[in-house]
């Protein structure tokens, strides 16, 4: 029965994020923290594969003290276990750090058939933690999953690229990165909400998964962030004459050269 | 005990479910707590005042952990006019001399702190679980349903707002009338906290309360403002059976008032964050429902329809945080689900809730009478206007200039309608 | 930011919604409120869901502010099921 | 040696990076290489000037060649790594990274190199914000589709080599389908039709296919619309996780405009919305709007248009 390792980053809502418009400074000051949306594809894909065919899953997330507001929602979402790494350091961690030590501590954990990660994390969305914890652990990726199947040690897979969509196998152990339309997270019962309070969870010490300063310094580094300002005209027909509406309309394309 | 079963399952975790579910577990009850909203808080507004006594009353020195804004050391009333404003500001450093009497709150602060609370004493909460039934077993109440799921308890507490529908779907009452609550709503706006010290004439940690009448275009109901810690709660409350036969949304009134000139020149530069509504019992005694309890179920703060409004003095989170702890003390005392109801409506008298509803038993009275929202707060700044201008002409005489607005806004009559109608109410 | 008027639709812009899409936790029967000539919901409702187009009461649920008022002033049974939404859907609050 | 290295399977792509790759090989005064895996190709972008194009010769898929790959520009002493930024090249690029221990970072909308590192922008939160972010190098970046213009030939092209590079056969593709997108690209057309949840039934997106067809526009849709929905392919999914595109025109109708998808279409030149929700978010990123009931306002507005 296969054992199951998800992979999962707990974020700061975008939603609760305000620009301020004097600077366009960001305020996160009320920004409450969620499993990254499209993590959550991923841990649902983990708890489906179990309840079909038995085994079990653990949760693993690297990130701030904060980290630890998630794993009572992450075992509402069906792992047996989180494990997670509560260190300062992921407050400027890059995509070369979290993959080490996320690569570490599955390591650590050990005999794992399969590490399912989303296809990117909702705040940086740079795509690259299943790839390269895959490379650094030595084990074969699949990305972009749109469908998948294990049976025994043969993972079938569907991945879903810009112009084709390829059918794989690959032998476990090996790592997952799911696409957003595998599957609709579930909205845990109360079941689901209450048993999670009474599930397992483990610290993992930065300290204890022997990687070197250097190691854990990040190579990217954020030199500014700026909120996204839209400007646009803003020209809104809405009379309830919708023939009128659309003669203004197509006359301020005309206008606009657009016929 | 099996993982479904517990001594008494709390539905809601605002003020009254939370005081509720805390006392009982201090208590070594077995107690789950369910919360609709993500977290506690995150479906809840009010106006924003606290009254400290309730939260003493659940455990001394507990407000001192709470996440309280703005302690009120200024009450104010206000008295809108078409331009103008008469605001009456009554100030008490000593409200409440050891523990202050009442702070401003923010709800998304306050419940998720009093949840974790909750959660400390070792009782099991659950929050984003939406209860949709009951279950009823042999005519009592055994248990509440979310979605296919059940679970169980000796005594099911109601704490599910004032829209009640659990109360509603276990037959104690049918859905509120529009005449007995008001609608809330309100805007957030931030402000930095020395700027509000400073309009409000407060130091650090101090806070303002203020009602307003005059805002509401004649229909029953009044504004409020409360200043928080780096925010201030604007709002205003109205009978929505008047507001639907004045027929002007009461957004755009709302949105009149913030925008008075006495009212901007408080919240100026301010941002708005935030926006939202809510019902509020309006009926106070009167609107208690005949039943609040059944076998295995009891019915407290909003969703039984606890609330006091005097005009000055606007109650509702105490009474919910005290009704909460009346049916813990009820259930904790009871040898049997069956006893729990007839205890909780003596707590309800014991802790001095009921009593105080009596006091203001006909205060709705007051709000019947159409002149209170428009004529007087007209008045009022007529009469100063007359007072305080000078204009180089010869005015008219004092008397007989102060009789004409009087008589200009309301008839002897009324006045001694009006005038006997509130002394009868009081 | 200075404080101005804000629309029903500015005001709502400051919240955070998820929408249960597909999902309305309110059912409105539109052939009730075409007998409806007083129409309070078109007023009191505080987040303007209820609005008159040609004539008929159209109700979107989005920007609902859960408060209830609706399903009490509807005297009509327009309002013919009224549900907080699903869990972990609707309007969240922060500052209120 | 080192060099600023460009890579991708697709051609087009691949001519693309040249652009700001050359700047980059101007910064920092090494030589440019292309890395492709056709031979056709490795002579056009040495035309195009990169100083070497490599023909990575192989049958496999690309992000097979990750890891040879990676050992191939870990031999160059490869200083910056371009990737063309589709879903294979973020998976190479990943790899290629981390095989590097190397900084790196998706979809970058600008590059540069300042005090010898390489400085990039791309959005964060959903397209809430942009960030500048600062690698040390060797660097990896993704590069999205039509970010940049090709450069135009060079007087002398540059020289072509072969490499044959072995594939990681861990993983075994046993089917490869065409996605049946009638070999259409969404991200080139000059005006979109993009459709959202305001339609009601799949046969009613004719009515949004009509006044595509009036205008010559392509169909675009949102998650929605292609995942939950199936109505439209995947690759016309306009998004944070779908494509990005920058037409002329983007006339969004039905669809609410939520960060998530905005973030894939708003460096169009003129956004239009139809949306009878007057609320929603679209017409706070559309320049010009109409509210209304789509069903009424996309028969009128094709037959408008039409004329």
């Amino acid at each position: 029965m296969p054992n199951l390792l998800v992979c999962y980053k707990w974020t700061l809502d975008e939603q609760d994020i305000k620009i301020n418009p004097a600077d366009l400074s960001l305020d996160s000051s009320r920004a409450k923290g969620k499993i990254s949306d499209f993590d959550r594809m991923a841990l649902e894909e983990a708890a489906q594969i179990v309840e079909k065919q038995g085994g079990a899953v653990d949760a693993l997330s690297y990130g701030t003290p904060a980290v630890k507001q998630s794993l009572k929602d992450v075992l509402s979402r069906g792992p047996n276990k989180v494990y997670y790494i509560a260190d300062a350091s992921a407050e400027i961690a890059d995509g070369a750090v979290t993959a080490k030590v996320l690569a570490a501590a599955a390591r650590k954990l050990g005999g794992y058939d399969l590490i399912l990660v989303g296809e990117g994390s909702s705040d940086a969305f740079n795509q690259q933690t299943g790839p390269r914890l895959a490379a650094l652990l030595g084990l074969p990726c699949v990305s972009f999953v749109a469908k998948m199947t294990l049976e025994g040690n043969t993972l079938t897979a569907t991945r879903k690229l810009a112009d084709c969509t390829e059918q794989v196998t690959v032998t476990t152990p090996a790592v997952v990165q799911v696409l957003s339309e595998i599957n609709k997270p579930r909205i845990p019962s109360m079941k689901q909400v209450l048993g999670a309070s009474k599930k397992p969870s483990g610290e993992i010490k930065l300290a204890d998964l022997g990687l070197s300063p250097q190691e854990l310094a990040p190579k990217a580094v954020r030199k500014s962030v700026k909120g996204f300002v839209m400007s646009r005209k803003n020209v809104i027909y809405k009379e309830s004459n919708a023939e009128a509406n659309v003669q203004k309309l197509v006359a301020s394309l005309a206008a606009e050269g657009l016929r | 005990m099996s993982d479904d079963k517990f001594d008494v399952i709390v539905v809601g975790g605002g003020p009254a479910g939370c005081a509720c579910a805390y006392t009982l577990a201090k208590q070594g009850k077995s107690v789950l707590l369910l919360e609709r909203g993500n977290s506690a808080g995150s479906k809840n507004v009010s106006g924003g005042r606290l009254y400290t006594y309730a939260l003493e009353l659940v455990e001394p020195g507990m407000y001192q952990r709470a996440p309280l804004q703005r302690k009120i050391v200024r009450e104010q009333i206000m008295m809108l006019g078409e331009g103008s404003a008469m605001t009456l500001d009554y100030v008490d450093y000593g409200f409440g001399e050891e523990v202050p009497q009442s702070y401003s709150v923010v709800r998304a602060s306050l419940d998720e702190w009093f949840a974790a609370e909750v959660e400390a004493q070792g009782a099991m909460v659950g929050a984003g679980i939406l209860v949709d039934g009951l279950v009823e077993k042999g005519g009592k109440i055994v248990g509440i349903r979310a979605g296919e799921e059940e679970m169980y308890a000796d005594v099911v507490v109601a704490a599910d707002g004032v829209n009640s529908l659990l109360g509603q779907k276990a037959g104690l009452f049918p859905d509120v009338k529009q005449h007995a609550v008001g609608i809330g709503v309100k805007e957030t706006i931030e402000l930095p906290d020395e700027v509000i010290s400073q309009r409000f004439a407060l130091k650090a940690g101090e806070g303002a309360a203020r009602v307003a009448l005059g805002c509401t275009e004649g229909i029953s109901g009044g504004a409020f403002l409360y200043t928080n810690q780096g925010s201030i709660s604007l709002g205003i409350v109205f009978n929505p059976e008047q507001a639907a036969k004045h027929g002007r949304q009461i957004q755009d009134i709302f949105q009149d008032f913030k925008t008075h000139p006495a009212i901007l020149a408080l919240i100026e530069g301010g941002t708005s964050v935030e926006y939202g509504a809510h019902l509020v019992p309006e009926m106070g005694f009167h609107g208690i429902p005949q039943r609040l309890h059944r076998e295995g179920m009891l019915v407290v703060g909003d969703a039984a329809q606890f609330g006091i409004n005097t005009g000055l003095i606007i109650r509702g989170m105490d009474l919910a945080i005290v009704s909460g702890l009346a049916a813990a003390r009820a259930i904790l005392a009871s040898s049997s689900p069956a006893e729990a109801g007839p205890l909780y409506m003596r707590q309800l008298e014991e802790l001095l809730l009921l009593p105080n509803m009596k006091v203001y038993a006909n205060f709705h009275n007051i709000f019947a009478m159409p002149r209170v929202f428009q004529q007087y707060p007209q008045l009022a700044n007529q009469a100063l206007q007359f007072l305080f201008r000078v204009d180089g002409k010869v005015p008219e005489p004092m008397a007989k200039g102060l009789l004409r607005i009087l008589k200009s806004n309301v008839s002897f009559g009324q006045l001694a309608a009006d005038g006997w109608k509130a002394y009868r109410s009081l | 930011m200075s404080i101005k008027k804000l629309s029903p639709e500015d005001l709502l812009a400051l919240n955070k919604f998820a929408v249960d899409e597909g999902n309305p936790h309110i059912l409105v029967d539109k052939t009730k409120c075409a007998q409806c000539t007083a129409r309070p919901c078109l007023v009191v409702c505080p987040a303007r869901c209820y609005r008159q187009k040609d004539g008929e009461v159209n109700f979107e649920y989005a920007g609902c502010l859960e408060c209830g008022t609706c399903r009490v002033v509807c005297t009509y049974g327009g309002v013919t099921s009224w549900n907080y939404p699903r869990a972990s859907y609707g309007v969240t609050f922060r500052c209120s | 040696m080192a060099g600023v290295f460009v890579f991708s399977e697709d051609l087009a792509l691949a001519r693309q990076l040249l652009t700001p790759a050359l700047e980059l090989k101007a910064s920092l005064g090494e030589p440019l290489v292309a890395l492709t895996t056709s031979e056709a190709g490795a002579k056009e972008l040495a035309a195009l000037g990169a100083d070497r194009a490599i023909w990575l010769k192989t049958e496999a898929a690309p992000e097979q060649l990750a890891l040879a790959l990676a050992d191939l520009l870990g031999k160059e002493q490869a200083s910056v790594v371009l990737v063309g930024g589709t879903l294979r090249g973020k998976h190479v690029a990943s790899q290629v990274a981390a095989r590097l221990d190397a900084a790196m970072a998706t979809d970058a909308k600008t590059l540069k190199i300042a005090d010898g590192k390489l400085e990039i922008t791309r959005v964060l939160y959903a397209g809430l914000a942009v960030a500048e972010e600062v690698l040390v190098l060797p660097a990896v970046a993704t590069v999205p589709a039509r970010t940049f213009l090709p450069p135009s030939a060079v007087a002398q092209a540059g020289a072509v080599e072969t490499v044959e590079l072995a594939g990681d056969a861990r993983v075994t593709i046993t089917a490869v389908t065409a996605t049946g997108n009638e070999g259409v690209d969404i991200s080139a057309a000059s005006m979109l039709v993009s459709i959202g949840r305001g339609f009601r039934k799949q046969d009613d997106v004719k009515l949004a296919a009509d006044l595509a067809g009036a205008i010559k526009a392509e169909l675009a849709c949102t998650r929605g619309i292609a995942e939950d929905e199936h109505w439209l392919p995947i690759e016309r999914y306009i998004g944070i996780s779908g494509q990005t595109v920058k037409p002329e025109l983007y006339l969004a109708v039905g669809l609410s405009g939520q960060v998530q998808h905005m973030v894939g279409c708003r460096e169009s030149k003129l956004i239009v919305a139809v949306n009878n929700d007057e609320r929603a978010p679209i017409f706070e990123a559309a320049d010009y709007g109409i509210v209304g009931d789509l069903y009424q306002v996309l028969p009128l507005l094709t037959a408008a248009l039409k004329n």
